[in-house]
């Protein structure tokens, strides 16, 4: 067949998200692609610049549209560093389980998303449904589902509810009864297998040149979580593993990913459990008129890799100078056709899903 | 008394009737000398056409209980509640008129053509599809009266008309001027070549059996024994090579929503939107009604027959055969749906390994063990453990050898 | 403006609280970078640890890509980040390399001119850097020579504004709402002299448009 | 893997679901016909108390978006019209409001057919009725927390009063306008997290 460029995006079913890979196509086999971005480009650093350091920080929680309290805590992270500001024991530990709570919904909504790739359709309910019972800790806890807009500088905005925790404890252990599901639906399945082993190979070397982090770094074989390198707010004192795969292809992303949500499970008890008691935002702390020229740079491990925030104060205004914000999907899209030469028609969906694409950061 | 004799009773009592009442008014001039000789003529037309329709009616009816069917199951199976409309409260939680809600928006919608696209053959490639399923129907008995026609090859002229579709949707495909149906064409061709061959071959061990292609006859045969029991390969690669020919989700390519969009029938809309889906449910319905003819012991019923007597006097005899060859149909249908709930889509390479090298090998064996055994055992009909043993044994040690070197990968 | 404090030297910045440094943490490996960076007198200015994980070292702008070069080797497999700050006397290219094993990170800094921003691609080093520069190229205008496919990736490519330089002003929701309410405090001045202000129960004319800061150019500045 | 396994674990696992849905109601919850109850502190519509509202407008000043706009209702009395067509329900007025007069329901149904009517008027805000319909979700109640399902969230701790007002208040006067108020659900030191403009 003569080759053909063919559009996978932006209005197709299989991009989760406004964002389109041009595909060159020999029959069925792709020669070359390219990644066309920049559809949901909202100008977020330049509206940064011109806004105070609190009115910015509601519009964190949209620069990812299903792991938003992950980017605001990040925010607040940074600017407590340019303040020299530490929240309380207490804050810290609720925001860890924000954070986690965060990853594992994240998670679920990328396994619903990659078992539609294939065609498997009992998946996205399932994912979705068990992400429903997160929505509503997260309701109960900051008001509301998805823009919770929860953490602050200094702190975060309110105290667990009273009935949060032993309902979030019984959250997790619910979520431990799903996961057996999902591997006998997805992982024991031999249609699975046979769509994803071998899909989308992205060697470790060219993962680290290409600047892949998180979950498709882990899949390559680097055992490299921010969470351990860089430890902050209290993930030190907890403990977890880092899931790794072998060969870096779609089988290792599913598995990397799935015991990613086991241990943030995990993570939640842990963090419930040994929280202790206090306020929840810095006594006494009141933003300053001016912030310090001084510029930093905070990462974190969000739940598609390393997500970080450079920030500039320009010590005149309470207005940050620059912010830079660092995506992890940003990297991954654009990193994709140069591990795609050779897949089929069919895996193209499989591997932008393997990319955990959400596309509010990747165009901020 | 089979279904054209009671038409053609119904018929001309019907029609005799009405031009008796006729003349008994005083209509007697040449204008009636003419309807009578032009129904003498036609008579046998009339019936056919009454008998044909009869059986489209029925084959559509079914098509819309398997469309629920597949509606509700899926969702059951995926924890969810399906459809839930009802009309003021009647059928509330059955979602009854979903599909006719359905059926009336698509007609209600309207048919577009893409610009440069063929318009004869993008408006053709549907009715082609429809019209051959559809012809099927006639050849495919529910019992051994019901029938519009009752071939000596009724299953030759069923799998000929049926492998005549992906020809259809390759040339739609192909006519939409439109990247993602043009690679829905060129699956649904890859598709049907790769898994044609192990169908016939899998149909020819059952036919062998049967001695005939006469369908009434298969059903005959497998009185005390259903072939599924004789033939357990024969069963596996027939019902993955029909998901693959009705193109069902393990082997649905050439519709694939991930990656072609809705495949061939993206540039439609409306009417022949409509036609493409119907199609697709009625050749579901004729792989399962064949199947079941084949494996099954199509209407004949396990339980012994039985006569009930009806309180206003009437009597009840047996189980009605349509009514016990339509039940296993949607059974078999039900495994179907239980299919595309659990598993996902294989790619085209996949479907062709797929289709040459393991189908086709395991039709082959199964043809060549039926071959032989019926050789050396002069009547099958002995009593059924040992007839079944002498296949089964050596189709579940193929199968184990098999499945030890992971032939599936 | 900022100028002046280009050179400003980073206060001690505690990491987060929780982060105790790790046992002998980088510092022999910092002290190692900082001794390699110290040979390359000419071209790196100023390289000093800045905090448990942290390192800032200015780089000549023509050095740059022999100097990635050899902090990859030394263990900088990760470029995290490249971006740039505009500064008003200058324009900052920033690489910000993280170290895996040693688990550092430096931020390297090549001030380069605001007028025609020029500077050599690091894509030689790191495939993964064209992404950055392209981001870098689409919203600064830095030119970066060598770079692959140099393109506007978020921006249509007809665009011919670099939207966060900070001569491409947009009015922010501060100046906005001053604004505001000088046109109002106007409009009531003027239609208020006779009148009483209680007879005005129209709503104040709602200022339509996006929310402040939308990045569509308003002919280049606002009023 | 071998052939067997190739369907039979997601089949399996399926029918599990399958069985289930004929004794106990699938998961999925019918929108209009069934609502969930929402928490007491969901940030839905804005509710304006009239008498506690003195007009001072620093809830217009905290709103990231500039929706809130102070309105001229008589020479001495201002109130403020929220445009929730821009509003990012955040929560900023109702944390900066002094005299806590500006509270969030949990109405969630906001659609209207013309953008004029997005803008909220005084009037409206105070009229806003809490609709919180609908009851918990029983079936996922109890597959997940097992228990009996609680009707309603239970009330957190009071809020700590603010405000001109004394701190120790009597029983709150009920409402004029009839409306009974929602559990109150108090934040501890949700106030200290006042961001509200530069300490002005």
């Amino acid at each position: 067949m003569t080759q053909m460029w063919i559009n996978m995006g932006p209005q197709h079913p299989s991009t989760h998200g406004l964002w389109d890979l041009l595909v060159r196509v020999d029959g069925e086999t792709i020669m070359e692609a390219q990644t066309k971005i920049g559809y949901l480009h909202r100008g977020v650093e330049k509206i940064a610049e011109n806004r105070t350091i609190e009115k910015f920080l509601p519009l964190n929680d949209r620069l990812c549209y299903v792991a938003n309290s992950s980017w605001t805590t990040l925010f607040t992270m940074a600017v407590e560093d340019l303040l020299e500001v530490t929240p309380p024991e207490r804050a810290q530990y609720i925001r860890v389980v924000v954070l986690e709570l965060q990853r594992i919904a994240s998670h679920l909504v990328w396994l619903g998303a990659y078992g539609a790739d294939m065609g498997l359709l009992t998946m996205i309910l399932w994912g979705w449904r068990d992400r429903e019972i997160i929505l509503d800790l997260f309701s109960l806890l900051t008001g509301a589902r998805i823009m919770h807009n929860f953490p602050r500088v200094g702190g975060v905005r309110n105290d667990l509810p009273p009935t949060f925790k032993d309902r979030a404890l019984k959250a997790m252990d619910y979520m431990d009864q799903r996961i057996p599901e999902y591997e006998d639906l997805c992982g024991r399945s031999e249609l699975f297998a046979m769509r994803t082993r071998g899909i989308g190979v992205l060697p470790l070397e060219k993962a680290i040149s290409l600047g892949c982090t998180g979950p498709m770094l882990r899949a390559s074989g680097l055992e490299q979580d921010v969470r351990k390198e860089e430890p902050y707010l209290v993930y030190d004192r907890l403990d977890f593993n880092v899931p790794t795969g072998q060969n870096g292809d779609g089988w290792d992303r599913y598995t990397v990913r799935l015991e990613e949500i086991r241990q943030s499970a995990s993570l939640v008890r842990q963090a419930l459990n040994n929280m202790p008691e206090g306020d929840v935002m810095a006594p006494g702390f009141k933003m300053p008129k001016v912030l310090p020229a001084k510029t930093i740079y905070r990462r974190a491990e969000d739940p598609r890799g390393e997500g970080a925030i450079y920030l500039v104060g320009d010590g005149k205004t309470n207005r940050p100078y620059r912010l830079k914000i660092r995506s992890p999907t940003y990297v991954h899209l654009l990193a994709i056709p140069f591990y795609i030469k050779g897949a089929r028609m069919s895996d193209v969906p499989v591997i932008m899903g393997g990319a955990d694409p959400c596309m509010a950061e990747v165009d901020r | 008394m089979d279904l054209y004799s009671t038409m053609h009773g119904l018929v001309s009592w019907l029609v005799n009737g009405i031009l008796g009442l006729l003349e008994g008014a005083g209509m007697r001039g040449p204008v009636m000398q003419l309807v009578r000789w032009m129904y003498g003529a036609l008579e046998h037309a009339i019936t056919v056409a009454v008998v044909v329709v009869l059986i489209l009616v029925i084959g559509l009816l079914m098509v819309i209980l398997m469309l629920w069917i597949e509606r509700k199951l899926i969702a059951r199976l995926a924890d969810r509640r399906a459809t839930m409309l009802g009309i003021m409260g009647i059928g509330k939680g059955t979602g009854a008129i979903q599909l006719f809600a359905d059926a009336i928006k698509l007609l209600l919608k309207e048919d577009t053509t893409p610009r440069k696209a063929d318009k004869y053959i993008f408006a053709v490639g549907p009715s082609i599809l429809v019209g051959s399923s559809l012809l099927v129907l006639v050849a495919v008995p529910m019992s051994d009266g019901f029938a519009a026609s009752d071939l000596k090859d009724g299953l030759l002229f069923a799998m000929a008309v049926f492998a005549f579709a992906p020809f259809a949707v390759f040339l739609s495909g192909w006519s939409a001027n439109n990247k993602y149906t043009l690679m829905g064409g060129m699956r649904s061709a890859t598709q049907m070549i790769s898994c044609e061959i192990p169908l016939l071959l899998s149909i020819a061990g059952v036919v062998m059996l049967a001695g005939s292609f006469r369908l009434a006859d298969i059903v005959h045969v497998q009185d005390r024994t259903w072939f599924i029991l004789l033939q357990p390969v024969a069963f596996v690669v027939y019902i993955v090579a029909m998901i693959s020919e009705i193109e069902r989700i393990p082997f649905d390519l050439p519709e694939a929503e991930a990656e072609l969009v809705e495949g061939w029938q993206t540039e439609y809309s409306g009417m022949k939107f409509a036609f493409a889906m119907m199609a697709g449910y009625i050749r579901g319905y004729i792989g399962c009604a064949i199947g079941v003819i084949l494996f099954f012991g199509g209407w004949s019923s396990p339980v012994p027959a039985y006569t009930v007597d009806l309180p206003w006097g009437g009597r009840f005899s047996g189980p009605v055969p349509e009514l016990w060859f339509l039940v296993k149909v949607l059974l078999l249908f039900m495994f179907l749906v239980w299919v595309r709930a659990g598993l996902g889509r294989v790619r085209v390479d996949q479907i062709v390994t797929i289709g040459w090298k393991r189908l086709l090998p395991l039709a082959m064996f199964n043809l060549a063990l039926t071959v032989a055994l019926m050789a050396f055992s002069d009547d099958i009909g002995t009593s059924p453990p040992v007839a079944g043993a002498a296949f089964v044994i050596p189709a579940a040690c193929l199968t184990a050898a098999f499945w030890r070197w992971g032939w599936f990968r | 403006m900022m100028g002046t404090a280009a050179t400003q030297k980073a206060g001690e910045e505690n990491g987060s609280a929780g982060a105790p440094p790790a046992a002998g943490g980088p510092g022999g490996f910092q002290q190692r970078v900082l001794g390699e960076l110290g040979r390359l007198q000419g071209t790196v200015t100023e390289s000093s640890v800045t905090g448990p994980r942290r390192m800032l070292a200015k780089v000549a702008p023509d050095k740059i890509v022999e100097v990635c070069r050899l902090l990859r080797d030394a263990g900088f497999e990760h470029l995290s980040a490249l971006t740039c700050v505009d500064y008003d006397s200058e324009l900052q290219v920033i690489y910000l390399l993280w170290s895996y094993k040693d688990r550092c990170l430096i931020e390297l800094r090549a001030a380069i001119s605001g007028a025609e921003p020029k500077i050599a691609s690091v894509t030689s080093v790191w495939t993964g850097a064209e992404f950055h520069e392209r981001e870098a190229y689409d919203m600064f205008g830095v030119v970066f020579e060598g770079c692959p496919n140099l393109k506007r990736v978020l921006l249509p490519d007809e665009w011919s504004v670099f939207p966060l330089r900070k001569s491409f002003k947009v009015e922010s929701i501060h100046e906005k709402r001053k604004r505001i309410e000088a046109e109002k405090a106007k409009a009531a001045k003027a239609a208020a002299p006779a009148a009483a202000p209680a007879s005005e129960p129209a709503q104040p004319p709602k200022q339509g448009g996006t929310p402040d800061g939308a990045p569509a150019p308003k002919g280049g500045g606002a009023p | 893997m071998g052939v067997v396994p190739l369907i039979t674990r997601p089949l399996w696992v399926t029918l599990k679901y399958l069985v289930r849905g004929l004794r106990r109601r699938p998961a999925t919850v019918l929108y209009p016909f069934e609502k969930v109850r929402l928490p007491c502190q969901w940030r839905g519509l804005h509710r304006l108390d009239d008498e506690k509202c003195t007009g001072c407008g620093s809830c217009s000043r905290a709103c990231p978006n500039m929706c809130i706009d102070m309105v001229q209702l008589a020479p001495k009395k201002k109130r403020p019209s929220i445009d929730i067509g821009r509003c990012l329900f955040c929560g900023y007025c109702v944390d900066a409001c002094p005299f806590d007069a500006l509270e969030m329901t949990g109405n969630y149904e906001l659609a209207v057919f013309s953008r004029e009517e997005l803008i909220m008027s005084p009037e409206a805000l105070t009229k806003v009725q809490d609709v919180r319909e609908g009851t918990v979700d029983e079936e996922l109640w109890k597959r997940v927390y097992g228990d009996e399902p609680v009707p309603d969230y239970p009330p957190l701790p009071p809020k700590p009063q603010k405000g001109k007002k004394d701190a120790a208040k009597k029983e709150e006067p009920p409402r004029k306008d009839g409306t009974e108020k929602p559990p109150e659900c108090g934040f501890t030191g949700a106030d200290k997290a006042v961001p509200g403009e530069v300490a002005k």
